[in-house]
């Protein structure tokens, strides 16, 4: 075992473990910085995956931006909504459903023979995030998605402000 | 490469343990005398009244997603900033599009008045 | 390469010889050194603060015709250091309700993203901690754990003062972040890396010549980043008391009064990095020490403007702090990223004395644009200007309300 | 090194987890939170694949489908929160059991 593999191993464990205690946390606020917690295991898993600009761009965009949204609306929402799950037969139901797709995938994950695949390490010009951004603004490459993603954002700036402003005369 | 980000973790560990250790340290020097009133919330040298959290306006909330969108827009354009030297003037039109239609979107919170503290 | 021209270089190389002198492993050694430079820096920073602190404190007392701490040492330079010893043996006080875990670690996570920011500045050609190829990001990055730092300590605290003060210091550092990463663009733009080290490193002339604006709007983001007047309306005492840390008591109110003098230094480090060349000067790089006094000088300058802004400017109001981003730095940044881009890529290639002329006049044309705009629009609005500016004599109560002395709750 | 499917089984677990949140969980910040953390999924699948099939061939499409989905991730955020906080309004509540105004 490398260091790099005990590195993934602690990671993944802390990852999995923030993310069943989001899961299964009753205080709401809790809950979301559970998330956190699993959102910056997932950046450290891009590092690891050797992308640099992802990992970083994952901790700016969801714990930087996405996360301090929900404690938001958390806080909006007066944080007195504490989820208290059913005490019906729900959450083994789910705890179910969860398993059979976790099986499915590792079913499917271990009969594919690609899966064992190795890598070696990144050579600089791999890494360059310059590649990135030519790619991104070439007609022949993705300047269609990038253009699309700004119209996406401005669509999700218009709708949020509309639902989300106070307007005049609503009841409380 | 992975080695920068060793040291970022390592320099970030250390930058949490340093005050981490220094609170701890504190806590065995500082004495211990908790009293109800003295742990009692502060407010105003009165008896503290209502709940806590109180309601807030949505207003900090239209910053968060105004701040949310132009976060993403900028983590989109910094592979653009590095690949500049490298890019034709036709790619910084894309970019100017790319901006515009997001200056549209900040011209529309302003219309709204999404961006007035009132 | 000697002692004397590059000290750190050289100390790295011996304690490195020794260690694997010692038969330890290559990894190993790096591991070592990682750490033992790491801590280093970071204690250094740390250390390094009290002696600011004094600094800031007797400066703004002469500013404000005070004579400021006098009293301990000559000038009064070891006041820092009794209070250090003072608050030492503070008792902490954990209010009623407070969410144990996260109260205390609220403290830890804002002295670390301050400590964090030292990562990844380069203090000379060769003493840097890391060249990491998205230091650019990383500073944003990095200021998210300092609102996760100041919303825990506001949520956790179970007071109203706590939550509204974090509430607002949230939504400003969110608000001041737009521009802040907007106008680094530029640099990273004109370094074609977003090292800091190269950014660094490029400026044969210094960036803040290339894009003035820019460098401006990055100023004053920092200052409002750091919460500091004229934007320090998150601890406005008048308003909310004292801000999200005011159930806070004894070392752990302590960290948060060391990162926010660390947070003023380091945003002038940064800026003096970014804009005006950093480590870059005469010799610097065949003398890597030299590069240490230059960032030094430059910083300092930088850092004495942030503390006279301080002390000279009064407080904004929410509103106005949250319409000068949104309606003039962000608009105004995007314009000068757009400006730049285009001037930058029509100007004939190269680091000639053309293209930087050609830069700063669009610069200074686009500021007069903006300020031109600014004195349509405050026309326009004449009516709200005058209601805001006009004398307006109070109207004078017999008795006095009680209720009149209750803050507000509402914001 | 790492093989691939380590991975892939850390996704595919972090996959079933966000299942869990969603179908248990009957506040509606969580459910988003529950999506949130597939989606992160979806982007480990897609980095890993990219990172260790076709980095060679000097493809981008791993990172950018990467990208996209974090705009979209931003968007979906951005407009379902501002819908529950809508919602909270009128109906003072974040229970998606008791947003049931269309129901027949």
């Amino acid at each position: 075992m490398t260091v790099m593999q005990l590195i993934f191993l602690l990671n993944a464990a802390v990852t999995i473990i923030a993310g069943i205690m989001m899961s299964r946390v009753r205080r709401l606020l809790h809950a979301a910085l559970w998330l956190v917690l699993a959102l910056f295991g997932v950046a450290v898993t891009f590092g690891l995956l050797e992308a640099s600009f992802l990992a970083i761009v994952q901790v700016v965009v969801y714990i930087g931006a996405i996360a301090i949204l929900i404690l938001f609306a958390i806080m909006l929402t007066r944080g007195g909504t504490d989820d208290t799950y059913d005490n019906s037969k729900r959450w083994i139901i789910s705890l179910v459903v969860a398993l059979i797709a976790l099986g499915g995938i590792l079913l499917a994950l271990f009969t594919w023979p690609q899966g064992q695949a190795l890598t070696t390490p990144l050579t600089a010009a791999q890494q360059d995030i310059g590649a990135i951004g030519i790619a991104l603004l070439d007609p022949e490459g993705y300047l269609i998605p990038f253009e699309i993603s700004s119209i996406l954002l401005l669509a999700a700036l218009v709708g949020s402000i509309y639902v989300g402003i106070e307007h005049k005369g609503e009841e409380k | 490469m992975l080695h920068e980000w060793l040291y970022l973790v390592i320099f970030l560990a250390i930058s949490m343990f340093i005050p981490a250790i220094a609170i701890g340290m504190a806590a065995l020097l500082s004495p211990k005398k908790p009293a109800p009133i003295k742990n009692s919330i502060y407010e105003c040298g009165i008896e503290t009244y209502g709940p806590t959290k109180i309601q807030f306006k949505a207003q900090y909330y239209l910053y968060a997603i105004l701040f949310l969108v132009f976060d993403v827009e900028t983590v989109f354009l910094f592979p653009f900033a590095v690949a500049y030297n490298k890019l034709l003037l036709f790619a910084v039109v894309e970019v100017i599009i790319f901006v515009i239609i997001l200056g549209a979107g900040l011209a529309y919170a302003w219309r709204r008045g999404a961006l007035e503290w009132s | 390469m000697s002692f004397i021209a590059d000290p750190v270089s050289f100390i790295t190389n011996w304690l490195n010889s020794l260690l694997s002198g010692w038969g330890i492993p290559d990894m190993w050694v790096q591991f070592i050194m990682f750490i033992i430079g790491a801590g280093l820096l970071a204690f250094g920073a740390m250390i390094f603060t009290i002696g600011l602190i004094w600094l800031e404190r007797k400066l703004g007392g002469r500013i404000q015709d005070r004579i400021g701490p006098n009293r301990i040492g000559p000038w009064g330079v070891f006041q820092p250091i009794a209070d250090m010893l003072k608050i030492f043996t503070k008792e902490y006080i954990t209010p009623i309700g407070a969410d144990i875990l996260l109260y205390n670690l609220a403290p830890i996570l804002a002295m670390a993203a301050v400590l964090g920011l030292w990562a990844v500045i380069p203090l000379s050609s060769t003493a840097y901690g890391t060249n990491i190829n998205v230091g650019a990001l990383y500073l944003i990055g990095i200021g998210a754990i300092g609102e996760l730092g100041i919303i825990l300590a506001g949520f956790s605290s179970n007071n109203k003062y706590a939550l509204l003060g974090g509430y607002r210091a949230v939504a400003q550092l969110l608000s001041y972040e737009v521009p802040m990463a907007i106008t680094l663009l530029i640099p990273v733009m004109f370094a074609g890396s977003m090292g800091l080290n190269d950014i660094a490193g490029a400026q044969k002339v210094a960036f803040i010549f290339q894009a003035p604006v820019a460098a401006l709007i990055f100023f004053i983001a920092g200052i409002a980043e750091n919460g500091r007047a004229p934007f320090d309306l998150m601890e406005a005492d008048s308003e909310i008391v004292a801000g999200y840390n005011i159930e806070y008591s004894g070392l752990k109110f302590g960290m948060y009064y060391v990162a926010d003098f660390l947070h003023a230094f380091t945003s002038a480090l940064l800026f003096a990095t970014i804009f005006l060349g950093g480590w870059r000067g005469p010799g610097a790089e065949q003398y890597p020490i030299l590069g240490f006094v230059y960032l030094f000088v430059k910083t300092a300058v930088v850092y004495l403007l942030t503390v006279t802004i301080r002390f000279t400017v009064p407080r904004l109001r929410i509103d106005q702090v949250m319409a000068f981003n949104w309606k003039y730095l962000t608009p105004l940044a995007l314009a000068t990223l757009l400006v730049t881009a285009l001037v930058d890529k029509i100007a004939p290639a190269g680091q000639g004395l053309l293209r930087i002329i050609l830069l700063l006049v669009a610069n200074v044309l686009l500021f007069l644009l903006a300020d031109r705009l600014v004195t349509l629009y405050r026309k326009n609005h004449q009516k709200l200007r005058k209601v805001v500016s006009e004398f307006r004599p109070v109207p004078v109560t017999i008795r006095p309300s009680v209720a009149a002395d209750e803050p507000e709750v509402q914001s | 090194m790492i093989p691939l499917y380590w991975f892939l089984i850390l996704s595919a677990v972090l996959f079933s987890i966000g299942i869990y949140t969603v179908i248990t969980r009957r506040n509606t910040i969580t459910i988003l939170m529950g999506v949130e953390l597939m989606l992160n999924t979806a982007n480990i699948n897609l980095l890993a694949f990219w990172r260790y099939l076709y980095i060679d061939t000097g493809n981008l499409d791993g990172v950018i489908f990467a990208l996209i989905i974090f705009v979209a991730a931003a968007a979906e955020v951005a407009v379902g929160l501002g819908l529950i906080i809508s919602a909270y309004r009128r109906r003072q509540s974040v229970v998606a059991n008791d947003l049931d105004a269309l129901k027949g």
